[in-house]
């Protein structure tokens, strides 16, 4: 009984996860400027990451391999987050805004 | 006990020297170290090339495991000459080596260009002793990247450029010799050469072996310096400090084209590999290809170690002309040039390590009046440029001198012209520095200014033995007919 | 099964990724899609280590993460030195 | 299948590369590339393989290539030579090697002949004669031991290399390093020294797991590394240059060398051959033990010492003229 | 046919080595360069490692059990490959470095330039 209730929240959430990580994916791909484009990938990341890690947890179980997935999760929470922060402060400061890097972008296209 | 090791102690030793030198401080302890390493090993090559004469092929299995599944060393006459030569030219070399590297290499540098100079000869003695194809990909990774940094230190910054370049087409021709030796792992499964041998014919029809042969080929030749993948040489010899100039034109390029015998000969067979493309014709052409264009090249150089490294290209045109010939005698000629070219130029360019321990360059207008004022250096670079012209006496004659009766005996007399042609071109080149050298007096008068002794002595041991085994031919001809003999015996398939 | 769909799923996220790295326009975008990428990439080993039963190879994914991190770090530190900083960054296309 | 569609990406990743001009983005696509190569090789089940190629390729490389562009220039040139030369010679050797395919036994045939000869003696032999389950690594550290010899060899040359090119460049003492660290972000600071201890730890299992598991010497001593290069990049190259002093790093890198070597010697003065690890006790399988065990500290050391002087090389070098 | 699709993927290795290739030789950046032959490098070890590949087979890493595993020994043979790599490009960025301090670029054709007109 139980192992059943693990095995459908793990598909659960794995197939949360990846509808998430496609959908932010098109967002990545068709959302207009830069900020945009970074929010879509940030929360894609962190949010994903966690939710089909832990799916992933479920199904090991106890293990030496949870604690691995753990550290996975770790880093790859650390890592997004960092990459945006750092990526926004100097897109910023290259004279990306929000409004300017519209034109930029369909000029560009 | 301790000769049933030789073969993997042979490279061994020297590695084992190349970490201590990082270690150690003192910078007299530094070249000492180096120094009996390298004797130690040129002791175990004369040991090596002895027992081999005698009792034939030597097999060592690293680590215990036989042959296929492990890796063997197996060592022939032909391996045992050329770990000779390679072991004689560094040892002699390395003796010159304190005085010259005091004055081009800073004094922080040290350890790590003995530590480097050690590791490249480590590669090069490890390519030649090996028996396992991919064995022979790291240890001539280990040779190149430490040439790459010995070239590097040239006090020119031209030096870092040229050793860029050798270190972008170095590592195309490691990635196709790369690409040759998976290939033929995927026909057979095996990576041991002599194993390879006997697989090989069963599969003698295959495209993929065609393919493998002809990236192997190209890769080889890249490192050779064959005309015309020989781009990275000129500058490389040119630019690099004179020690490592002397070491590689001796050595290097010597251990390439036995890498490319070994091939042929030993893994794909004479029979598959002048059968199956027109080998005979590609290498005459090249080989006469490089012989002309090298040589005409060298005339109009005004540097003159640049001179002489075109002059590498030729005459490593007339190495290659002997596999052509595919007879005892041909391969003989090679086989012999190898050691005599070695012994040639490692003399020269220890000479013109002298020039420029006293001035500072190697221009033409550096030998200006130097028979004068250099007599004893300039003699050297007399003498051996007169080798390298092949007149009697010296051991230019006798390589020359079989190639041209393996020419005469399969009725090929433009080649003959070529060779004479050639010589002649040598010629040239070389009057042209006995003209400045001894009809032309230096601008400024200079005070007679020999070299030190501690350079000039190695220099005339090379060129004493450019004179010595010129008259006294037993040594250098038995070992390379021996060896020449056993190449072309397998070349009927199987083991001898 | 649910293994395979989420595979797919992130195999798809990674090529649209890829297909931003390579428009563009500007460098921030590349990196962003790159960073990404990396992402995926971790997640889809992990996955596919489970997918083949073999979930003891996590050990690949775990590094990955490791290094996507210090890379990451390093790209930053580049950054900070300055010389990511153009005037226009545009690509030529 | 999988396979297919990374390699899809793959060729996508290489042609990008070749038209762009901008150096920073090409490093960024070669990480990609490098990441996609580790994954393709998972699928090819080369896990120990992938496992390199994701620390070296992604990691040490890129760091690597990022710190000379940081020292050099970003915008590549147009280049305005002829590339019909190029282009021919290209298209040679690719015919070359096409011609030689069409012989190729079929992808993945098990009958294939490298499939025959050599390899069914590890997979069904290298268990009982070394005692090892994964059989890379018993053909990596005890049939092919000699090639690993070769290969910490190159390590080390490679690391003298760098030291011999760029020793002489070393910012003075009073100088600011090329690169701002990333120390002024006190969050980042504080996490990566939270990490460090993790990262060493699963360096030490990578090393010591590597009997069972994907890894070994040369993988712990990348992550190894990692972990320092990690601190230098948060706390300071000067605090990183502090722990490991110029003499520390030499004679680490030589001392890995030299245990491996010595491993050799040791198995040569008791009566076996170079790198015969049956001598060193009575059970063979505990003699292989040993040897194994000896000579992936012997890489580990030696792998760990130079990428981290190879780091601190590059990271030290004094950017004004 | 099936010929064909049993070589795809040596095909597309060939195709990747020759873009690697084609960087190499064709590209005056001397960075760029090195990214290229890494590019070709990496292709090489492609191949080695698909010629490893059983059908149905696993890492071999031996289970209980009775599995079919894929060829160790290409694996071995590429891990060597990937170090050797990994020292080229690191002494080759070294060079670069040295380079630019020696000639302020670092594109061939201004090297040419400069040595040209000394």
């Amino acid at each position: 009984m139980w192992d059943i209730l693990v095995s459908y929240c793990s598909d659960a959430l794995l197939i949360t996860g990846s509808f998430l990580s496609l959908t932010f994916a098109i967002g990545l791909l068709r959302f207009p400027d830069f900020y945009t484009r970074m929010h879509a990938a940030g929360v894609s990341d962190t949010l994903c990451a966690g939710l089909i890690v832990l799916g992933l947890v479920l199904q090991a179980g106890i293990s030496l391999v949870t604690l691995k997935l753990l550290f996975i999760l770790l880093f790859l929470w650390f890592t997004s987050p960092t990459a945006s922060f750092a990526l926004a402060r100097a897109a910023h400061r290259a004279g990306y805004r929000v409004s300017e890097q519209e034109e930029v972008a369909s000029s560009n296209s | 006990m301790i000769s049933s090791h030789l073969p993997v102690l042979q490279v061994v030793l020297p590695l084992i020297a190349a970490p201590l030198c990082l270690l150690l401080r003192r910078s007299s302890l530094l070249w000492i170290l180096s120094f009996a390493a390298s004797l130690a090993a040129m002791i175990i090559a004369w040991l090596l090339l002895q027992q081999a004469g005698s009792s034939g092929v030597i097999s060592y299995t690293i680590g215990g495991w036989a042959a296929p599944w492990g890796i063997e060393y197996r060592i022939d006459t032909l391996n045992a000459y050329v770990l000779l030569i390679v072991t004689s030219i560094s040892t002699v070399v390395l003796l010159a080596a304190k005085k010259s590297i005091e004055q081009e290499i800073p004094q922080q540098h040290w350890p790590m260009f003995y530590s480097s100079y050690l590791l490249c000869l480590t590669g090069l003695l490890g390519i030649t002793a090996t028996g396992d194809a991919f064995n022979v990909f790291v240890f001539l990774e280990i040779s190149s990247l430490s040439s790459y940094a010995l070239i590097s230190l040239g006090r020119d910054r031209r030096a870092l450029t040229a050793s860029y370049q050798y270190l972008v087409m170095g590592t195309i021709g490691a990635t196709f010799i790369l690409i040759g030796i998976g290939l033929l792992y995927m026909l057979t499964g095996t990576l041991n050469m002599h194993d390879l041998a006997q697989r090989l014919p069963a599969v003698a029809q295959s495209k993929t072996l065609l393919s493998a042969f002809a990236f192997l080929f190209v890769g080889i030749s890249l490192k050779l310096a064959l005309f015309p993948l020989h781009l990275w040489l000129p500058n490389a010899y040119t630019y690099s400090p004179s020690i490592v100039s002397a070491f590689l034109a001796g050595t290097a390029t010597k251990v390439a084209v036995y890498v490319l015998l070994r091939f042929i000969f030993t893994v794909f067979g004479a029979d598959y590999a002048f059968s199956v493309l027109p080998l005979t014709e590609i290498l005459m052409l090249l080989a006469v290809a490089a012989i002309m264009f090298a040589s005409i090249s060298a005339i109009y150089q005004s540097n003159i170690k640049r001179l002489f490294a075109y002059s590498s290209v030729a005459q490593l045109g007339y190495i290659i002309l002997g596999i052509g010939f595919l007879s005892v005698s041909g391969l003989t000629a090679t086989l012999l040039h190898l050691f005599n070219h070695a012994l040639m130029k490692a003399a020269l360019f220890m000479a013109l390590a002298c020039v420029l321990y006293r001035q500072g360059d190697v221009m033409f207008s550096n030998v200006k009046g130097l028979g004068k004022t250099m007599p004893w250096t300039f003699m050297a670079i007399v003498l051996g440029g007169l080798s390298l012209v092949g007149v009697p006496l010296t051991v230019g004659f006798i390589s020359k001198w079989y190639l041209v009766v393996a020419a005469i005996e399969q009725g090929h007399f433009v080649l003959v012209a070529i060779i004479l042609f050639g010589s002649l071109l040598a010629l040239v080149y070389v009057w042209r520095l006995v003209e400045q050298g001894y009809f032309h007096n230096s601008e400024e008068d200079h005070p007679r200014q020999e070299a030190p002794l501690s350079l000039l002595i190695p220099t005339w041991m090379l060129v004493l033995a450019n004179i010595y085994l010129g008259i006294d031919t037993s040594l250098t001809i038995g070992a390379a007919e021996q060896a020449a003999q056993m190449l072309l015996g397998q070349a009927g398939g199987g083991s001898p | 099964m649910i293994l395979a769909v989420t595979a797919i799923a992130l195999l798809v996220a990674m090529a649209l990724t890829l297909v931003r790295a390579l428009l563009g326009p500007s460098i921030f975008d590349r990196i962003l899609a790159v960073n990404t990428f990396g992402t995926k990439i971790v997640l889809f080993l992990g996955v596919y280590g489970f997918l083949t039963n073999r979930p003891d190879f996590l050990d690949i994914a775990l590094v990955y993460a490791l290094i996507n991190f210090i890379s990451t770090l390093a790209v930053l530190r580049f950054f900070e030195s300055g010389q990511l900083v153009m005037p226009k960054d545009k690509e030529s296309r | 299948m999988i396979n297919i569609i990374l390699l899809g990406f793959l060729a996508v990743v290489a042609i990008a590369v070749a038209m762009m001009r901008d150096l920073f983005a090409i490093v960024m696509l070669f990480g990609i590339y490098s990441l996609l190569t580790a994954g393709i090789f998972v699928s090819l089940d080369a896990v120990d393989v992938a496992f390199t190629e994701a620390a070296v390729g992604a990691g040490i490389s890129t760091i690597l290539i990022l710190s000379t562009l940081a020292l050099t220039s970003r915008e590549e040139k147009q280049p305005t030579h002829s590339f019909l030369l190029p282009l021919l010679v290209v298209l040679v050797t690719g015919a070359t090697l096409v011609y030689g395919t069409l012989d190729m036994p079929a992808f993945s045939d098990p009958e294939a002949p490298v499939h025959q000869h050599v390899a069914p003696h590890y997979l069904n032999q290298a268990e009982q004669e070394t005692g090892v389950p994964n059989i890379v690594t018993a053909v990596l550290a005890s049939y092919r031991s000699y090639d690993t010899m070769g290969e910490v060899t190159v390590i080390f040359t490679a690391g003298i290399a760098v030291l011999l090119l760029l020793s002489a460049f070393r910012h003075h003492e009073d100088e600011a390093s090329n690169l701002n660290d990333l120390s002024h972000h006190p969050v980042l600071r504080y996490i990566a020294r939270l990490m460090i201890p993790f990262i060493l730890l699963f360096a030490l299992y990578v090393q010591f797991h590597g009997d069972y598991g994907p890894g070994g010497g040369f993988q712990a001593g990348v992550i190894f590394a990692a972990g320092f290069i990690l601190y230098g990049l948060v706390v300071g190259i000067d605090k990183t240059r502090q722990m490991f002093s110029e003499s520390k790093l030499h004679w680490l890198m030589a001392s890995g060398l030299l245990l491996y070597i010595g491993v050799g010697i040791v198995s040569l003065l008791l009566g076996g051959e170079f790198l015969n690890y049956n001598v060193f006790a009575a059970d063979p399988l505990k003699g292989q033990h040993w040897g194994i065990f000896l000579v992936e500290l012997g890489v580990g050391i030696t792998v760990t010492a130079t990428m981290i002087s190879v780091f601190l090389a590059f990271s030290e070098v004094r950017r004004s003229e | 046919m099936s010929t064909f699709i049993d070589l795809y993927n040596y095909w597309i290795f060939i195709f990747l080595m020759m873009v690697g290739f084609y960087i190499v030789i064709s590209q005056g950046n001397l960075v760029k360069k090195i990214i290229g032959l890494n590019i070709f490098q990496t292709a090489v070890f492609l191949l080695y490692i698909s010629m490893g590949k059983v059908k149905g087979g696993t890492a071999p890493i031996i289970m209980a059990g009775d599995v079919s595993y894929s060829n160790p020994l290409p694996h071995v043979l590429i891990l060597t490959a990937i170090v050797v790599g990994v020292a080229t490009t690191a002494l080759a960025m070294a060079l670069i470095i040295r380079i630019r301090k020696a000639y302020g670029t670092i594109e061939e054709q201004d090297i040419h330039e400069q040595d040209a007109s000394l």
